[in-house]
């Protein structure tokens, strides 16, 4: 039977192994595609810790990879403007550094997931979903009709932002940066699992009553789980706008969330492989699909369809033969 | 070439390789939107600009073509795959601004030419023009000043004007009211994608104003007209091709009879390259061309008109070949202004029924040789 | 603002109110039986659009296109429950969310496949076009006065249906207890491909109705199919009167608030400003709402409480 | 007569016209095992709600070591050493019985936040599977156990977490007559790490075990006392078989 650790460490080398080959081979495009594969995994990393471990049903992650994107298009567009950003009597000058704008966006997903955390986990189930697809609707409404940052038409950065000692503009070096923080959010994610936090996020899962007679507030480790979901989906939209030199209300729409939804659920729900494994397949369904049929999108659905209904468990399951964790 | 197995683009490519040809020599890429609710308006694009590649008969262009869901990550991708791994050496068809926001400036950064087959913001017309981005439909300000330039001609001094709240919708208003020299009776922003209008229209018809000028483009537009012909306001309204444009007028129905809209084209447009255009597109494709299928022909043969005088691999002459624009326009006059946006007549059409079929036809002139506001901001001009 | 204007925004919110009830009849339904999240409920709403719209055309009767929508929709509603949607009733709503998201897909590009990617024409009848004049000098449309009075019936009937029948009881009886229905012999299965039907049509009916005077084309059911949750989360989950409270209460707040937003607005900046300012707070209003409701009441207006 | 570990003081707790728990005291005093019996809807589950923290009672405090707890939530009188096992197991049904068991440990050092793992916690739990004779099948996700072997478990995360009272609500429930020897003889040793406030069933379990027996008839208690007491006492006779007192 194959491991956990050994598929998710498959699945990541394969991953990396596409792109280098790609590279090699002068496909630049399929190192692209394996960027935004990496990305589309690492915003369902984020998810995947609260849906997956916390069982958090978020409809509403596209949120935060959307504050991602904008950390990233306003402190960029402030750069290249060479306008400081004016909030009351503040000044802070914009940067087209990608640590920087890592960090913010890291930070402004944290807390925006904190204070929607704070209010939505006062339901649960269906409400839970419901109130987190109204949230990333109202920060889709309100990126849509607010003039200042482009509204619906987007911001778009001219050059890829930097990253010191690289040339992020060099599809595989890009590639490189995406990989590493993919991989880095995959492994801080497997030492949580194995440390007390993801033990007991896991079980309030499975038997919230249990966890709070051990004496463990099951709301406390959701809302830390939370937030710790939204700062890494967060950073995947920061790396997906700078993918794109762009960014748009389109980040925040709930068919995004819906997406990232079906990253996790198609590699496998609270999997470690997960993740890495549905966003992949995804990217390569999109691409190859895309080009058999105009109408692509039926066969999509009928095949995410199939993996609901007859392969539970995604295709981690299907790989190791169980449909849990 | 497996991968872009699109009905359309055999034409050109396919007769290529029958006839065993060495490889196209020039690529074009064409990102349009073909999928979800704005799909008619690519559709549309596209068959205009393949009809042209068609007609010439050359058997060294391929143009790829890509559907882009109207969602702006994925015409990036797709314009990053027809740049990095296709090698396109021109790109075009964008039917949305936000789309055009996101795939041109980084496009034109690499080097590569895009002809606008439609969306046309200000920022791209303005600081944000380059030498590869020629805008071959107009300026997105043009047909909402020409609106405000009507008006006045009309007599209309006390306008109600109404557009999505969105940037295209600002501009609107902003390009009505550049014009327009009467009062405003009310100024609302709708929600972009809105459907029910019946508190616009309740207010249209308590503000006292003497017309309606209004910018709602696809569905919008629809459900907007059949609501304001079925709640008996009437008041004339004015507003941009985008809504009575043949592929959706058929769906509006009566509703649109009689209204006033503002156009560079029209299907009736008297000159031989139009009359010749409109009966190929019929014949082609069995049913009336709309301003999208035109735009996309004329693209179409001002990227061929090139092709004739220039390299594509020595990018300043082929610049200057785009820049004469000599091609025979279904528009009758063009010619580019200095940003490479047109200068052209702007037209005011009415909608009419014609043997059971909603169109359009040229009631009047609303601006002659219009460039556009932007000129000045842009670098290239001196 | 004279008060016929405000009567009349109020009649619009109110018209508004009545067709979101019937979109979120059939889902509140479906959860409070099944205990099934069905994201392609709007899919069934464009189904009713398109099928009206077809049959309009080739038979230029406005009362069987109604029917016909009702009918395709309640079909369609069927056959999807028999061959998806009763392989998801034991599992958790995630897998519900993901399997019916899946449905859109399908429904949207079949849709489009089919009748391409134009949009169809559908208008109302003559018999009931034009404004009417109502007490106090308001002019209304005389379409849209029938759509309240419309949705008002249904709602009684459903009412009624639920309340004072045989399948209404059974109906309920499934609300409480899957166990007790299967035991009194009820064929558990055929009721639920009811009550899915039921709701579909409800939802086909809508899609009919607003179609006509909206939009008929590809992808029209998902801002609705989202309206429509807000709705039922406001009223509750599962209950029919939360859903009609809910409906409304969205309704008006949606009407109204694109109203009075931009005019409070102009009180403290410019016209310009004001009407896009205000545009943008009026289309986050029913999500705040939403928001706020659900931290006062985590289970909605009626929704069951936890004890 | 020592200091009681866990009291209740007048209990009170009202559904309604229904007083479930009416004025209810109890102690639980160091050492014992103190049997809370009565007919089914006595109140029985009520009672031990909101001596766990998970219902609120209307009037009445419940103490724990003296101190008031009944303003505190299930998971801060847990982490001051209430222990309770459920009627029907709550455990976590994919995690191992290892995992299980850390469970009460993390909770009882306050280390559910802890990024690393924890050696000593690990060691806590293990100690408690090997007193429980759960150890073998550490490695075997909790789903995967039978009956008995959950029960078992119930009580092994009870252990670690660092008691200072049991509260056990029908850990019989359930159980073969050789399981429930096996269970007597368990909770038999534990009186002495902490006293078991137990509610059963199993008349012959608690005859058995109990120290004292309180009974609980329509929300009141009716008669607390030794075995003998209980076993003599008109009202509980009266409840229990319907006998006129």
């Amino acid at each position: 039977m194959i491991t956990e650790r050994v598929l998710t460490l498959g699945a990541l080398a394969a991953l990396g192994l596409v792109a280098l080959a790609a590279h090699v081979a002068d496909e630049p495009f399929t190192v692209t595609l394996a960027t935004r594969a990496a990305i589309f995994a690492l915003a369902a990393v984020g998810l995947n810790l609260a849906l997956g471990l916390g069982g958090l049903v978020s409809l509403g992650h596209a949120v935060f990879f959307g504050l991602g994107g904008y950390a990233m298009g306003i402190l960029a567009w402030h750069a290249q403007m060479y306008q400081p950003m004016r909030i009351g009597p503040l000044e802070i000058a914009g940067t087209q550094s990608m640590p920087a704008i890592w960090l913010v966006a890291v930070a402004v997903s944290g807390l925006a997931a904190l204070l929607i955390g704070l209010l939505a986990l006062r339901t649960a189930g269906v409400y839970f979903i419901m109130i987190t697809l109204a949230f990333g609707q109202m920060f889709y409404f309100f990126a849509v009709s607010w003039p200042a940052y482009g509204g619906e038409d987007g911001l778009s950065i001219y050059v890829r932002n930097g990253f010191p000692g690289l040339n992020t503009l060099d599809p595989i070096q890009f590639f490189g940066l995406c990989f590493a923080l993919l991989a880095a959010a995959t492994g801080l994610v497997a030492g949580l699992r194995r440390a007390p936090f993801g033990l007991a996020l896991n079980a309030a899962r499975q038997a919230p009553e249990r966890v709070r007679a051990a004496g463990i507030e099951p709301q406390r480790l959701r809302l830390a789980a939370f937030v710790v979901s939204g700062a890494i989906t967060g950073l995947a939209g920061a790396l997906f706008a700078d993918l794109n030199r762009f960014v748009s209300p389109a980040m925040f729409s709930w068919q995004l969330s819906g997406e990232i939804m079906v990253f996790v659920i198609l590699g496998g729900a609270g999997r470690l492989s997960g993740p890495v494994l549905g966003a992949a397949a995804f990217v390569a369904m999109e691409h190859w699909l895309g080009g058999i049929w105009e109408y692509w999108h039926i066969l999509l659905g009928l095949l995410l369809l199939g993996v609901v209904l007859f392969a539970r468990g995604g295709i981690a399951g299907l790989v190791t033969g169980r449909s849990h964790v | 070439m497996m991968r872009s197995a699109r009905p359309a683009l055999f034409a050109a490519a396919a007769l290529a390789a029958l006839a065993g040809t060495a490889a196209a020599q020039t690529k074009v890429g064409m990102i349009t939107t073909l999928s979800g609710g704005g799909a008619s308006l690519g559709v549309d694009t596209r068959d205009g600009f393949m009809l042209a590649i068609e007609q010439a008969g050359r058997d060294d262009i391929e143009v790829v073509i890509e559907d882009d869901e109207r969602a702006p990550d994925r015409a990036v991708q797709i314009a990053d795959r027809m740049i990095q791994s296709d090698r396109v050496d021109v790109l075009t068809g964008i039917v949305w601004s936000n789309l055009a926001m996101a795939v041109v400036p980084s496009g034109t950064a690499q080097g590569k030419f895009y002809l606008s087959t439609n969306a046309a913001p200000a920022q791209l017309a303005g600081r944000g023009c380059h030498p590869n981005y020629f805008a071959v439909s107009y300026q997105n300000d043009n047909l909402h000043e020409a609106a405000g330039a009507w008006a006045n001609q009309a007599g209309y001094a006390d306008t109600f004007i109404m557009a999505p709240n969105y940037p295209a919708g600002q501009d609107a208003l902003t390009g009505f009211k550049r014009f327009y020299e009467g009062d405003l009776a009310g100024e609302v922003y709708t929600d972009l994608g809105q459907t029910d209008y019946a508190a616009q229209i309740a207010e249209i018809r308590a503000s006292g104003a003497d017309s309606v000028f209004f910018f709602l483009p696809g569905g919008m537009g629809i459900s907007f007209l059949k609501q304001y012909a079925d709640a008996g306001v009437d008041l004339p309204l004015i507003g941009p091709a985008f809504s009575f444009d043949q592929g959706i007028l058929q769906a509006i129905g009566a509703a649109a009879l009689g209204i006033r809209n503002t156009s560079q084209w029209s299907k009736d447009l008297d000159n031989e390259a139009n009359r010749a255009f409109v009966a190929a597109f019929e014949a082609e494709y069995d049913r009336l061309p709309s301003l999208y299928a035109a735009q996309g022909f004329d693209t179409a043969n001002l990227l061929l008109s090139a092709l004739d005088k220039a390299d594509i691999g020595d990018p300043e002459a082929f610049r200057a070949a785009l820049r004469e624009a000599d091609f025979d326009s279904v528009r009758g006059d063009f010619t580019f202004a200095p940003n490479q946006h047109p200068v052209q007549d702007i037209y005011v059409r009415e909608v009419i029924e014609e043997d059971g079929v909603f169109t359009n036809r040229i009631v009047g002139t609303a601006m002659e040789d219009r460039a556009n506001a932007y000129v000045d901001d842009c670098t290239m001009t001196q | 603002m004279s008060a016929a204007l405000i009567a009349e925004q109020v009649l619009n919110g109110l018209q508004s109110g009545v067709m979101l009830f019937l979109m979120a009849a059939g889902l509140t339904l479906v959860f409070g039986v099944m205990g099934l999240i069905n994201l392609a409920h709007g899919s069934l709403y464009m189904v009713g659009a398109f099928v009206a719209a077809s049959v309009a055309a080739a038979t230029g009767s406005f009362l069987l296109a109604l029917a016909a929508a009702l009918a395709g929709a309640a079909l369609a509603g069927a056959v999807v429950e028999r061959v998806v949607i009763r392989r998801l009733y034991d599992r958790d709503h995630l897998d519900q969310v993901l399997a019916t998201f899946a449905l859109i897909l399908i429904f949207s590009e079949g849709t489009r496949w089919i009748f391409g990617s134009f949009p169809l024409y559908l208008d109302v009848p003559p018999w009931l076009s034009g404004p009417v004049e109502l007490p106090g000098g308001i002019l209304y449309p005389r379409y849209r006065l029938a759509l309240i009075g419309a949705g008002l019936a249904v709602a009684a009937g459903l009412g009624l249906l639920i309340g004072r029948t045989r399948t209404g009881i059974r109906i309920r009886a499934g609300e409480n207890d899957r166990e007790m229905i299967a035991a009194l012999g009820i064929d558990i299965a055929r009721l639920y491909t009811l009550v899915f039907a039921l709701g579909a049509g409800l939802a086909g009916l809508a899609g009919a109705l607003v179609g006509t005077i909206q939009s008929v084309q590809v992808g029209m059911g998902e801002p609705v199919l989202i309206l429509a949750f807000v709705t039922i989360v406001i009223g509750g989950i599962g209950s029919i009167r939360g859903a009609l409270a809910g409906a409304l209460l969205v309704g008006l707040t949606d009407t109204l608030g694109g109203i009075v937003l931009p005019r409070a607005l102009l009180l403290v900046t410019d016209p310009a400003t004001a009407a896009a300012t205000g545009a943008a707070l009026a289309s986050m209003a029913i999500y705040a709402l939403m928001a706020a409701i659900l931290v006062w009441r985590p289970t909605g207006l009626f929704g069951a409480r936890p004890a | 007569m020592s200091e009681a570990i866990l009291s209740c003081r007048e209990v009170t707790k009202r559904y309604g016209a229904l007083t479930v728990s009416d004025a209810v005291c109890l102690d639980l005093r160091p050492g014992e095992i103190h049997a809370l019996i009565g007919p089914n809807g006595a109140g029985k589950s009520t009672l031990v709600g909101q001596i766990s923290g998970a219902i609120r009672p209307d009037a009445g405090r419940v103490l724990l070591d003296g101190q008031d707890v009944t303003d505190l939530p299930v998971a801060a009188r847990a982490r001051r050493g209430l222990a309770r096992t459920f009627q029907v197991s709550q455990l976590a049904g994919g995690d191992t019985v290892r995992d299980n068991a850390l469970l009460g440990a993390v909770g009882a050092a306050g280390a559910a936040f802890g990024l690393r793992p924890r050696r000593d916690l690990a060691a806590r739990a293990a100690a408690a599977l090997d007193r429980i004779g759960l150890a073998p099948l550490a490695d075997t996700r909790a789903a995967a156990l039978s009956h008995g072997e959950r029960r078992r478990l119930e009580i092994a995360i009870a252990l670690t977490l660092a008691p200072r009272a049991f509260v056990m609500d029908e850990p019989m429930a359930g159980l073969g007559p050789e399981g429930t020897a096996e269970l007597t003889r368990l909770l038999d040793g534990l009186r002495h790490e902490a006293p078991i406030l137990l509610i059963e069933h199993d008349m012959d379990a608690v005859f058995a075990l109990a120290d004292r027996i309180s009974v609980l008839v329509a929300g009141r208690v009716v008669a607390t006392g030794t075995v003998a007491t209980i076993r003599a006492d008109p009202a509980v006779r009266a409840a229990y078989l319907g006998e006129a007192p």
